[in-house]
């Protein structure tokens, strides 16, 4: 089985697995080789790199999205999606979900890079979203007030 | 008291902290579900659950008017407001006191006046307690505020008049940013505290912001259960809490003159329940009141740890006339330490909300840990809330075991699908400058440990999200 | 200290105590597994696990020579062994010693001199403390026994040289009652601690069971962590302890000479680690030493609550030469009360064992709880071990705090399965005597609340066994 | 559906309960009904008789047994057993699992009432177990040293 790890800026990993009766996991990634082994006791799943040290396995796994540090990754099990789309300097993606307070330009408008293009609220905090590159906003896809969930491509601008 | 049905309207780890202290008193704690959260975990310590109608704050935990139905219907006796929301709402307080509902929190008046920053300001000075340099009213124009700046000097900073938690606040070091912020802080003020007024006052560089707990009943005594120290910020919001104050440190008569000050200025609104002065103290260890915030307080556990008060239980008791747990300020004393980290659903490095729903919770603590929260696996964080979720507390016998309590428990506290800021903490835990206890409110912004934050990618985690998923294919169990 | 690998000679909730200090301290905590135990829920704290071949104790946690293979194959720098079991046998220690690997204990001579009751109590008269009149050595044969009977006069107590915790204790009123137990006392002596010798000693009436907790390092260094009373028994075994104790209330002189006798006891042999003397205080309030446990106590939380000391630390700390978290005695203050109750699987009012397997078992408890178990869902309680498998731990501002918050805990423990002791502890906890503290050691045999443990029948209990069976046949959830 | 509760003492009840699909249970009990709410909150289950107070349901119901105070009760769903058969005075039956010590009477001997026919060790306490009622040891099922569960039938004594 082949696992794909891919981040918004499109960094990827993979790895293969498999899973062996004896409740271990042989992971190859680069070439190299990694035992995972893994036991449940008294209701609670435990993995150890070595067979003698022992950690919790927290994850349930019922989610597709691996969190690294301060990086997401989406999960995809035995396939590759094609074509995803990486968000250009131009393109205005959100990052969390959150509600659109207030639109300081309108289609057409031309931007520079830094510029603040609309206020997004989430949280009860207010986050200018600003121009990633010069340019004239080719499309708005948002309008005030409307809620939003993460990734959703709120402004195109044309460099 | 025994038997009086008292309704909690808040959500999260405060509505389980109030349900656990109205049930040990033999209270009836009823408990309230909204269409945006339709099984929040504080239910779980409800004696009763009531549906409150509605799919955004200001339909739900700022109606009055839906709030006052609820109370009708239900037959409710007390309110307990938890922290923000409605508790430091006068029109709330005084509904409930025309209708003879007891609200768990002080009377109206010393909401009112301590609510208002410019009147709280007034009353500070006039107990002999000093006082930040600032507007003496509301500033409703940029023009007002910049004038102000101009008197008192820049940096100056912009607050909302009901803001509180250090919401709602930017610093301005210049015309040009109050130009910038003025209409922004407003609308902050008005979306998170339905007030859009705003104060202008003085920024203090490097400052400490430490603030004292205060417990007062109704027959007139007001007690002090010392202090905390809260300099740990981002965005003027607290992530860390300590109790005592690693400044003030054996400094008994620094100690006692800031909780008399604190003590002055209740007394001074005829104070009489549970309530936190916060002050300001400078590097030459000047202090000024900065406001008093008239509810029970998110950093309330430290002190209880240090103290073994039970603040929410004796504001409870407070609220429904009965004796305090203490008969005299020598009753209360620090035994130890306490450290509180603040478990957020943000990004560690750039600490901006990042909600989402959590897929794997575990805890692994050493002894002496108390972790109050509203985390269970599957739990979405939505926008519509505080992004906190939690709040990790260490009691140790001094500083330094508090300190490796909560280290420990931070490595063994697993929080898997969503961001969050445990990743943070465990850079400022091991970080000298924390750990000689040497930090002030610009900790964040001048040491700035989240760029230390690790971000090496590790294969590891990549294989033990495999073995989730794997796992979880075949029953959850090898 | 830190990075050594320490093996924990032990399960249940002790090995899961120490599992976490040792964690928290940075050494590496190494549990084992047995043939009649593989899914001990201890093994969550340890960083390693072991198997410790066997389906017996007398295979397992006792047979010293298997655990010196393990010691040598993983490399272990200490071992921590718990209560009961190894935890005071002067062999293991001993052989330890010889290995040099560190024992996290006394060293062997104190084992040795208390853990022979003959020569302990000669200890304790050599250092001034007054002991139970009693036989001066061991006593071998029925005849001698009624012989040292009839000399300091019946009630006499049978007890096992190497017993501890009440186990291998009989009262014999007369010398019928000596011929029908001996035999059985040095059976269970031998099953229980693998050595046969028994003591005749006094049996006091109403006594006290009051016991002083010590704690010592390497250099010298004696101090006590005040007292505990224990005297809430069934079968001589603690159920129910508190601290301080109310009988000795606000005596403080009392308290005083209390603590420093066993202060001398401890230093009589050099002790140097955690510890505890017991005392038994007659009605007239003189107390005599009754033994010294030279390892960590069942009950040592409730210690641990009221002074913010982590005994288990401290001992950890101790054992390898570091030095204490305090440095007088006079840093070590009482703050609160605490109550423990022993949650064992016993039929509530026969107090008989009731081993079986839990299917149910939920906690909602207040504020203030500590819960140290190793209880879990599916748990099998086996009659291979100790009955009690969990300890429920309130601590309050006063004691009257404590017995509210325990009260409402006990009434948030649910344990489904199994026959449990806390609708016992429910009837004590609301039996006017013990409400006022005014208890002896004969509690449960003159008060006899067992007998008022509610026999009427709840058609709900039966109802909700109906929906759980229901629940669990549609997958769980509704 | 109904469910039958019999005790040691062959003391019984009997419930009929149907699940309704708004997630109620109407229980009949002699002719008396009950309705029972159920609610499944963040992971947990809840149970209330009114639809306003609500408490946790913590029994995983895996186990065929009920504690009720201190008594143990076998559940039979939708069946009832045929053949229980009590324990009678002169019947010594282990009340719960241990090991033989010592046998202190031996097949044919006469033993009066209260008289200990042996001694049971569970968890490390020693418990005498003595005969019910006057009469003649008919035939003792154990050996000393064998480990016993509850409920086996270890001494017959013939009054």
């Amino acid at each position: 089985m082949r696992y794909y790890f891919i981040n918004q800026e499109m960094k990827e990993f993979s790895l293969d697995v498999e899973f062996h009766q004896n409740k271990t996991m042989e992971f190859k990634y680069e070439g190299k080789k990694t035992t995972l082994f893994l036991k449940s006791v008294a209701g609670k799943n435990y993995f150890s790199f070595d067979g003698i040290g022992w950690k919790k396995l927290a994850a349930l796994g019922v989610n597709e999205v691996l969190v690294s540090h301060s990086e997401m990754y989406k999960v995809y099990r035995g396939f590759k999606p094609s074509g995803l789309n990486k968000g250009a300097a131009g393109a205005l993606v959100t990052q969390m979900p959150g509600k659109v307070v207030k639109l300081m330009k309108k289609e057409g408008d031309t931007v520079t890079k830094g510029e603040t293009v609309l206020i997004l609220e989430a949280m009860k905090m207010e986050n200018e979203i600003k121009a990633g590159a010069d340019g004239i906003i080719k499309a708005i896809n948002v309008k005030e007030g409307q809620a939003l969930d993460s990734g959703f491509l709120m402004v195109e601008i044309e460099e | 008291m025994k038997g009086k049905r008292v309704l909690i309207i808040n959500r999260g780890e405060i509505a389980i902290r109030v349900a656990k202290a109205l049930n040990e008193l033999g209270l009836v704690s009823v408990g309230v579900w909204t269409d945006n959260e339709t099984e929040p975990p504080h239910l779980e310590y409800c004696q009763e659950w009531v549906h409150l109608v509605g799919n955004n704050n200001k339909e739900t935990y700022l109606n009055i008017p839906k709030i006052m139905d609820l109370i009708e219907k239900y037959k409710i006796d007390g309110v307990h407001p938890g922290y923000g929301f409605l508790s430091e709402n006068r029109e709330f307080s005084e509904a409930l006191a025309k209708k003879g509902i007891t609200f768990i929190g002080p009377n109206p008046t010393a909401v009112y006046k301590m609510g208002a920053k410019d009147i709280s300001k007034q009353v500070a000075k006039e107990a002999g307690v000093p006082v930040v340099p600032g507007s003496t009213g509301e500033v409703d124009t940029i023009e007002e505020a910049i004038k102000i700046g101009n008197e008192i000097g820049f940096p100056v900073l912009l607050k909302a008049v009901a803001g509180g938690g250090g919401k709602g606040m930017r610093p301005c070091m210049n015309e040009e940013d109050v130009k910038n912020n003025f209409a922004a802080v407003q609308r902050e003020a008005l979306s998170g505290f339905g007030y859009a007024g705003l104060l202008v006052e003085k920024y203090i560089l490097n400052p400490h912001h430490i603030e004292v707990q205060i417990l007062a009943d109704k027959k007139g005594n007001v007690y002090h259960v010392f202090e905390r120290e809260c300099s740990v910020q981002r965005r003027h919001q607290k992530i860390i809490e300590e109790a005592p104050s690693p400044f003030i440190g054996t400094d008994e008569v620094l100690r006692n003159s800031i909780c008399e000050a604190a003590v002055k200025c209740a007394r001074a609104v005829n104070y009489d329940s549970a309530g936190t002065v916060e002050f300001i103290m400078g590097e030459d260890k000047k202090f000024y009141f900065l406001e008093m915030n008239t509810r029970i307080q998110v950093e309330h556990p430290i002190t209880e740890e240090i103290t073994g008060v039970d603040l929410v239980a004796n504001m409870i008791k407070s609220a429904f006339g009965e004796p305090l747990d203490f008969k005299s300020q020598d009753d209360i004393k620090i035994l130890g330490h306490a450290i509180e980290l603040r478990i957020c659903a943000e990004d560690p490095i750039s600490m901006l909300p990042a909600p989402g729903k959590i897929v794997g919770f575990e805890t692994t603590f050493p002894q002496g840990i108390r972790f109050d929260h509203c985390i269970y696996p599957k739990f979405t964080i939505t926008p519509d809330f505080d992004p906190m979720i939690g709040k990790l507390i260490a009691k140790g016998f001094n500083r330094e075991v508090a300190l490796r309590k909560v280290r420990n428990a931070a490595e063994g506290l697993i929080i898997d699908g969503i961001k969050t800021n445990i990743a943070l903490h465990k850079v400022i835990l091991n970080e000298e400058n924390f750990i000689k206890g040497n930090y002030s409110t610009n900790y964040i912004g001048t040491i700035k440990p989240q760029e230390k934050v690790a971000v090496k990618e590790d294969i590891k985690a990549f294989m033990l999200k495999v073995a989730a998923i794997e796992l979880n294919q075949m029953g959850g169990q090898v």
